[in-house]
Formats: structure tokens, C-alpha cells, sequence
């Protein structure tokens, strides 16, 4: 079942697009890796939420409050369905980041002996591929703790390592945090076998699903991961919201991170006790208007659908490595092949560094990324100082990559090499 | 007026003059619940001995709707064999759940019915249903004991 | 100088009072305290950084990266205005409450020894007014380090007492965390003496200006405090985004709190280094839009004047007071003078539990809020289960005051009372 | 094109032939600066004796405009009174800060007028700075030792 997907159709819905750029272009926008465009009914469902129902919510008897928890609460049932995840798992964060050290912190401040606390001589295991959001939080939390972080490295083709696996995964191993899709290479993490690993010594699986969950199907119970993080803005959804996923139990056990209003069960001055999950996740006024327009941002993906989402991508960075492959001293860093593998394509051209493609392609209207990409280890691992990206999303389609392709070759000419 | 679909007069009753608010020194189970939002608290006795429920009586502070809802619930719930108790629990958090589309059966709940209303009430549902998910844990507990 | 101050023209640039209450109603809105309205340039702002400029900030050399980046950087300076600060000493957060979180998880990440450090028996001063947000992260705070919570209590009108002044912050004492204006009871906290005398015996002083910076204006040049809280959504801004405000040179001394992308100044497997201030407490792709709103609330507010709307708080509740002084069974919680008072006003009304009363008043449109208003040992120690709150805000006059009092006496009614 | 206002003639020639890019060993002050937005990073060293800026020589990788600036700043440096030097810096910072609205003055700056268009792209204007700031840093750490 081939699906009914046309970008040029989609990009209508995406006021954004009807931008004139640099040189009189159209907008090229092949950075949705670092956050993506909205569509209209994301930007109108927050407006509406402040004009029609804007209130604290969980806190009055009045009627706007009683819309906004409706709204709010209901935004947290279309997450739930969409990872196919109990409603009560959903936290709100304000990015991925945010949920990554929520994580972090939480095991931080377990007691010692608890499931989630870490002692020294405890292992951390990450992999070369890592954001920095995904490595940081657990740097630090291996300094608080004692803990040491090992990782998988990488082949010259950007995939994990796996023949590592049992020397990394061990008795010893308490948390295995990985990404799911690399955000400077594209590279696609097999993890079945991982958190099957992890499982089987006791470890907790965490997995960074930034660069997946907008955009493939994403079903927490088939993943049978232990906890989850993605950020809204990359995913059609506004700014200043992300996702916490954590299985309840583990949630309902675990100490909480932000402490004061909403999250308590009673409070005296010197003590505190806690409220079950979500709650105890979501200290004070939470991003009430930014929640409802990430459901917003998740139904109009539900409504393309994520298979077809998948596909489409799948088809693009297909045409895109074709094309590449056929470019004079340009080189894709990362997998060549088409296999377990995102619409994200990092590449070099000799002789002109990533910075100044992306000035040149800027002059034609194409939005690309430059730079070490918050993976800096990864920089340094391929020996690189950094890469120019190009990330493709829903509204993309052939023509934007013709204008990539045709933009290199202008950044050729224009620094003679 | 809608607010009158709220507080019916069988509420305003059971909130002036509440029934079994008064804790009994003998009890098989005791619970204290909260409802951090808005500040209620109850503490709840009851006794129960195979597999009937002798004795439900209570304390605490709140508002009408969790005030009456308790009054109701203990009264209800006197007499009655456990396994009925928690069926009756049962069609009180379902009717609870209804936004204002059930009406309730009066063979089970009897004032209970009177609670309907709430339902189209979101904020207030919490309300309702303390002295109820009292109940119901205290029931399980004394079961356990 | 008497400002054209004319609520029901400001009202018309809130879509929300638009709209129909129960029972056919205009809009009371009278919960701001909890969370205020929006105005249209709020929504507009937000909505233009979507559809313009929408880019992740300082990680592109895109034109629309640089529209966002300066758009949020631009917001930034609109706030350090707005509070009389350096523009690096301006941190966004999602809320008050991570600002208060991020101060006291920073604190405890520091090296024993350091200026912000704690240790068993130093002690961390609040007092019984504080709301959640400012009482629980010290409470952790204190738990983690052996530190000790003690706090100024009040009176019987809700003013601190603060002949305990010299017993409470002495040679032991290394932070004074104090609410600037109460959210329950309107007090504004005389703070000049308590800064002086925290600085004397080298504490630092962490203001929680969420119901002051809102309401009058801040200067924290002159205030003379060393960290400063407050939320956008209570200040005409978006949900979703918060102030962190603190001495520049503590910034950048201190450690950060969450850690990620662009927070960074080098990053390998195992180590991190950071990035001067305020993106060290920036991490992760921020809440960009929600910032851009914020500035523009910020910017409402000062075309309204800051002067002009803390003397129209000021005779409004002077008026609302006098007019509850005539109702029967009702009594006012705090202070009944308006002096060093804010515009909020807690009551009971003999025989009906609040809930109860903001229900009722729900009926007509009034939309106040009911129960402990987060600040829960500060209703243990009035000895009440709760109070209702009215709260007023630029958009409100004597007509909403007037609708309030005559919404009490039909609760009374109503309850027969 | 906007472009040639950013890429002039002079900025792409010291980027293909970058001046005094070779560490000299003997120093008075060495200095590493990162850009961690972009990870470029530079490695510069500087001579200075009673009050003069006798050598700057240094290494490192990065985009044109920083590597053409990092060449124009050390070449324009060499033979300048600390004072000179310091002042010739704060004309350039200056110039970046400008928005396009400035040329820049040619006696003080020499080939670092070329960079004035940098000062329109917000984005690259750290990159132009990046070997003025760490010529800054040495001279100043210099002075101290
Ligand atoms: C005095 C005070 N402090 C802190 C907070 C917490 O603010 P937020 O919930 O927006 O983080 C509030 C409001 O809820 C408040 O009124
Ligand atoms: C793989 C990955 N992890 C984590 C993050 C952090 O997300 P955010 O900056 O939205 O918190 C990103 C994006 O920046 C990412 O691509």
C-alpha cells in the first residue's frame, strides 16, 4: 500500500514555508534534526488554549481550570497512545534534555541499596554516537556516584559495535543509555539484543528517542525499554516541551527530580511526601499550552500516519545517497547503505570547511547544520572537526535535495576546489 | 441551575448533618487519605469480620461533596457482605466516571444517586470518591489482616 | 501623576475575556495568582517566531537560525531591562520552580569548600509563608547535606516576625530564602534588612519573586539580593518558560545543573567542561518561543507602566478590602491593611469550605481559587484546611470586585449560612 | 551576491595562505580558545618584551573566516606596541559589533576591513573574533607574567 504522501501538499499546512530567504529563494529546510517546522493546527491549538481555556490546572473549581486539566490531561492521553504507553507513564518535561538528567538525577537521589542507585565501581554504558545530551547527565552522575561510564565505539561507517557487548554489559552494568537514531549520522541503534542484554544482568535501559519518535513508529512495549526521552520541538510540536516515558513502576519508585507545587502528597516545613506518577514528575505550573499543541503535533503525524512517515523517509534518503554517491570530493560520513539507517546525512567536501557550505548554501535558501552537532566525541572519534547535515522531515521531498545537490556544487565552485 | 444538579438537596443534608462521623475505638482496619489538591483528609475505620462489614466510621475535613459522599458511603456500606461492599464501590467510581450520563442505580447506591451530578464536575470527582477509596482500601487491608 | 489606567479597555486586548462563563457569565477572572491571562501581542509573538523565524538558536549559520538566535537574545536583554541586570545574568528556565531547583541542585553539585556549598549544621532560613516551590528544594537541599531548615514564623495578620531576625541568620546560616510577596495572603516581605543581614554573615539570598516581579517593579541592583525566581505565565507571558536571574559572578562560579548540548565549552567520553553563564544553565535546544513571549508580556507591561500597575493593584484592593470589612460571617486571611500588601485576598466564609464557595462562584463566572494554594504548612499553622483566593491583575477593576461580593452573598444564600 | 560582502577577495587569499600559522616555539604567553558552537579551536603564541609585541605565530583549524581573520589579526599585530595592539583590537570588536553599518577604518586595521562584512551574519562574527580574543587573552597573560 503505497501512501497518498506529497511534501508540496504537506508544506501548505506549514505557514513557515511561504518565507522568501537569502537570494529571493524559497526555504530549503533540511534541519529538522536540530528542531523541526510547525503546522498551522499545532501553532492554533495553543493559541486556542490560551483563548479559550487558559487556567492553572489541577488547582481551581472553576470552569477554565476544569478546561485546561481537560485539555491538558488529554494531551497526555494522545502521548500515551502514540508511544503506546499507559497514560500515567507520561510525563511532561520541557525537552529531552531536561528528561535525560529527570533520569539521572532521580537514580542520583536514591537511596543507597535502591534499584535506581549507583556505587562506586557501578558501569554506565553508552556509546561514540551520543548527544551530548545523552552523555553528560551520566558523566556527571558517574562523578556523583562513583560509577564509571564505558561505551560501545563505533566502526569507519558509524555502527555500534555489538561483538563488544558482553565485555560491556556485565554483572556490574546498572544503566545502558543509548541512542536510538543518531542525530549526526543517521546510524539506526539495533537495540532488541541490547535491552535483552541489559535485562538479563538487571540493568535499566534507557534510550534517547530524539531523533526516532518523530520519525518511525515507536511502541514502548515492544521496545521493552525501561524509560524514554524525546523533545516536542523536533517532532511538529512547539518549543519548551519533551517527554518522559518510564515504566510506572519504576516511576512510582523512583525519588523525584523538580520538588514543590502539584507533585506532593503532603507537606510539612521540614518533610515532604510524594504523589504517584505523572505528578511526581511535574513540579509546579507545567507547560500546560505547550503540551496541547505537541498532541496537536502528534495527531497531525498520527493522521499521515508513522509507517507512511517512515517510508517516505526511507524513499528520500535513498534519492539523497544516490545523488551523493555521484559527487566529485564529497563525502557522506556515516552508513552508505540504506539499511537501519534515518534521514539524516553528514558530509564533508574537501577543501571548504562545514561552516562555509552551510554560508553558501544559506545564499540559496537551504538550512542545513554545521558543526560538531552536540556529539563532539563522535567529531574527534571520525577525526573530524565537524560536518554539514542535512536532515529531512514530512515536508521534504526530491526537489529539496536537487536544491542540496545543486547547492554543493555552487559551494564548489564559489571556493574553487 | 446547573449548580443545583450538583449540591441536590440529599447532599446538603448528609453534609449539615453527617452519618458515622465519629471514629470507633475498635476497627479490623484504619486509613487515613488525602487529597493533596485540594487539602481533604479522612481517616476511616472499619470492621469487618467473615466477610461482613460490621462497622465503617470516620473523621475528617473537606468539602460538602467529599463531606456527604463520605456520610453516604459508610452508611451504605454497614451491613453489607464484603464482596457486595466492593461492587457497590465499584458502581459508584463507574457512575463517578460518567460526565454526566448516568443517573446511577438506586437499588445499589440509594442516597448515592444523589452524587450523579458530580460527574460533570471534574475538579470535584476527587472530592466524591475519598471517602469511598477509603473505604475500599480499608476493606482490602482488614481482608489482608 | 494619576495613570490612564482603564481596566475594561486593557481587557479588550485579552481574547479570553471574550468568552462565556457558566450560567451565561462574563469572565471574573480573579485566579491570577494562580496563573494570568494573555495578551494578543503575547500570542502574536509566539505565533510570528513560528511562522518566520523558527530555527534552534546558535547552532546554524542559516538565516533563520540567526533570526532565532537573535529573537531569543533579544528576549533576553528585553528581560534584564525589565529587572535592571546584566543581560548574561538572565537565565531562562521552564518555570520558577526549576529556577529555584537549578539554584539549589547547583549548590549541591559544588566541591565541598566552595561559596556555595553546604555542610551538616549550616542552615538554610525560609520562612512559614513560602510557598512549595521555595520550601521543598531547600528541604532536599538540607537532606542531602546535612544542613538544617529553619524559618521565620508569622504572625497573626501573616507578617513575619522578624524580631527573630538575629536568631535565625547567623554566623551558620548560608542561605536566606525568602517569598518577596505571599501568594496566600498578599504579604509583602520587608526584605532590605533580612539582605543586609544575610550579606553580614556571608549567606546568600535567593528571592521568590513570582507574585513580585509580576505586579511592581524589580530592580536587582537595588533590591541587593543574589539570586531571583519568578514565571512568565504569572506575568502575561506564556506558559512553559521562567526566570532564573543571579549575580553574574556567582554564574559562572557555580556548577550547572542540567547538562547537554550547547552548555558546553568542551566535551570528551568521559569529561565535560562549561560554558560561561547563562548558557551553562541553558541546556539543550531552549524554549525559544515561550522566551520571545515572555519579552513580549514584559513589554506590554511596560507600556502600562510598572508604577501605574502596582498603584492600580494597590487602590483595588484597597477598595475590595473596605467592601469584605461590610460582609457579614467572611473574614479576610492576612493582612487587613494595605500596607507592604499585594493584590490578593484569602477568605473563609463561616460554614462553607472553600471548594464549595469557589464553586458557587464558579456559577457566575467568577473564577477564584480554593484550598492551600501550595503553601500547605502555612495552612497548618492558621489552623485552616484551606482559604478561597481572590487575586487581582491589570485587567481587573471594582466591577469584578463588586461582582465578587455580591457572587459571596449569594453563596451564602446558598448554603443557608 | 550577499555573500561576496561576507567572502572578500583578500579574506578567501589568507584563508588559502594563512600568515604566521606555524607555532614558533619561544613565547611569552601561549593561549588555547575553543568556539564550542562550532568547535573551531586555536592555539596562539605570543612575544612580548617591554611593552612590545615582538611575535604572534599559531595553529589550529577552523572556517575561512576564522582562520583569514586569525591570519590578518597576528600579521597586523607583529611590531605593535602592546597598547597599539590592544587598541587596534577594540577597533575591530567594534567593527563586528556593527551590523554593516560601518567599513572600518583601513589605517587601523589594514586587511581587517575585508572582514566588515562579517559584522551582518550574527552567526559568524564569533568566527571573525576568534584569534583577536585569543591575541587578547596572550597579550594580557603576557603582560601579567
Ligand atoms: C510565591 C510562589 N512561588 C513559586 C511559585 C511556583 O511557580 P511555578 O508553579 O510557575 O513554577 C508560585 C506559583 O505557583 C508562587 O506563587
Ligand atoms: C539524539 C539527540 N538527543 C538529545 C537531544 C537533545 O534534545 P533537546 O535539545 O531538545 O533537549 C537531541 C537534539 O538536540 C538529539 O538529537
Amino acid at each position: 500500500m503505497k501512501p497518498m504522501f506529497t511534501p508540496a501538499e504537506i508544506r501548505k499546512d506549514f505557514p513557515i514555508f511561504a518565507k522568501t530567504m537569502r537570494g529571493g529563494n524559497r526555504l530549503v529546510y533540511l534541519d529538522s534534526g536540530a528542531t523541526s517546522q510547525k503546522p498551522i493546527s499545532v501553532l492554533n491549538a495553543e493559541r486556542e488554549f490560551y483563548e479559550l481555556h487558559n487556567a492553572a490546572v489541577h488547582r481551581g473549581a472553576h470552569l477554565l481550570a476544569e478546561e485546561a486539566s481537560s485539555a491538558y490531561e488529554g494531551a497526555r492521553e494522545t502521548l500515551a497512545k502514540f508511544l503506546n504507553a499507559e497514560v500515567d507513564e507520561v510525563v511532561f518535561t520541557k525537552s529531552a534534555t531536561e528528561s535525560i538528567n529527570a533520569i539521572a538525577y532521580s537514580f542520583g537521589n536514591s537511596a543507597p541499596g535502591s534499584k535506581f542507585a549507583l556505587k562506586a565501581g557501578d558501569r554506565i554504558v553508552l556509546s561514540e554516537l551520543e548527544h551530548h545530551a545523552n552523555l553528560i547527565p551520566w558523566q556527571q552522575l558517574a562523578k556523583r556516584t562513583g560509577a564509571e561510564i564505558v561505551w560501545f565505539p563505533i566502526d569507519t561507517e558509524g555502527r555500534l559495535d555489538l561483538s563488544k557487548t558482553d565485555e560491556l554489559i556485565t554483572n556490574r552494568t546498572k544503566i545502558v543509555a543509548l541512542t536510538h537514531q543518531s542525530n549526526v549520522l543517521g546510524t539506526i541503534v539495533p537495540i532488541a539484543k541490547l535491552v535483552e542484554a541489559a535485562h538479563a544482568v538487571g540493568a535499566l535501559f534507557i534510550l534517547d528517542a530524539c531523533q526516532s519518535a518523530p520519525h518511525f513508529q515507536i511502541d514502548v512495549k515492544e521496545l521493552d525499554v525501561d524509560f524514554l526521552a524525546f523533545s516536542g520541538h523536533k517532532a511538529l510540536g512547539p518549543t519548551g516541551v519533551g517527554i518522559l516515558w518510564g515504566r510506572l513502576e519504576y516511576l512510582n519508585e523512583m525519588e523525584p527530580f523538580l520538588t514543590g507545587g502539584s507533585m506532593i502528597e503532603s507537606v510539612t516545613m521540614t518533610e515532604a511526601t510524594w504523589a504517584p506518577a505523572p505528578k511526581r514528575f511535574e513540579a509546579g505550573v507545567p507547560n500546560m499550552a505547550q503540551a496541547v499543541g505537541l498532541a496537536a503535533a502528534v495527531n497531525y503525524l498520527d493522521s499521515l500516519g508513522m509507517a507512511n512517515v517512515a517510508l517516505h523517509e526511507k524513499e528520500l534518503t535513498s534519492y539523497a545517497l544516490k545523488k551523493f554517491s555521484d559527487l566529485d570530493g564529497v563525502n557522506v560520513i556515516g552508513p552508505k547503505n540504506n539499511i537501519d539507517r534515518g534521514a539524516v546525512i553528514s558530509f564533508e567536501i574537501a577543501g571548504i570547511h562545514p561552516h562555509d557550505v552551510g554560508q553558501v548554501l544559506d545564499q540559496y535558501g537551504i538550512a542545513v547544520r554545521t558543526g560538531h552537532h552536540c556529539a563532539w566525541p563522535l567529531m574527534k572519534k571520525l577525526g573530524l572537526v565537524g560536518t554539514t547535515r542535512a536532515s529531512f522531515y514530512v515536508y521534504n521531498d526530491e526537489s529539496d535535495v536537487d536544491a542540496l545537490i545543486s547547492g554543493i556544487s555552487e559551494a564548489k565552485k564559489y571556493f574553487k576546489v | 441551575m446547573e449548580l443545583d444538579s450538583l449540591y441536590q438537596e440529599v447532599i446538603l443534608d448528609h453534609y449539615k448533618h453527617p452519618l458515622h462521623k465519629k471514629l470507633l475505638p475498635s476497627y479490623t482496619a484504619q486509613v487515613h487519605h488525602v487529597n493533596p489538591s485540594c487539602g481533604d483528609e479522612i481517616t476511616l475505620n472499619v470492621s469487618i469480620q467473615d466477610g461482613l462489614v460490621e462497622n465503617v466510621s470516620w473523621d475528617g475535613v473537606g468539602c460538602s461533596i467529599s463531606q456527604a459522599s463520605t456520610s453516604i458511603a459508610s452508611d451504605l456500606m454497614m451491613g453489607k457482605t464484603l464482596d457486595q461492599a466492593l461492587l457497590i464501590v465499584e458502581a459508584f467510581s463507574k457512575l463517578m466516571s460518567s460526565k454526566g450520563n448516568e443517573k446511577g442505580d438506586e437499588d445499589v447506591l440509594e442516597d448515592g444517586v444523589a452524587l450523579a451530578g458530580v460527574s460533570k464536575f471534574p475538579a470535584r470527582i476527587k472530592c466524591a470518591l475519598l471517602g469511598w477509596m477509603a473505604f475500599k482500601d480499608a476493606a482490602l487491608q482488614s481482608g489482608k489482616n
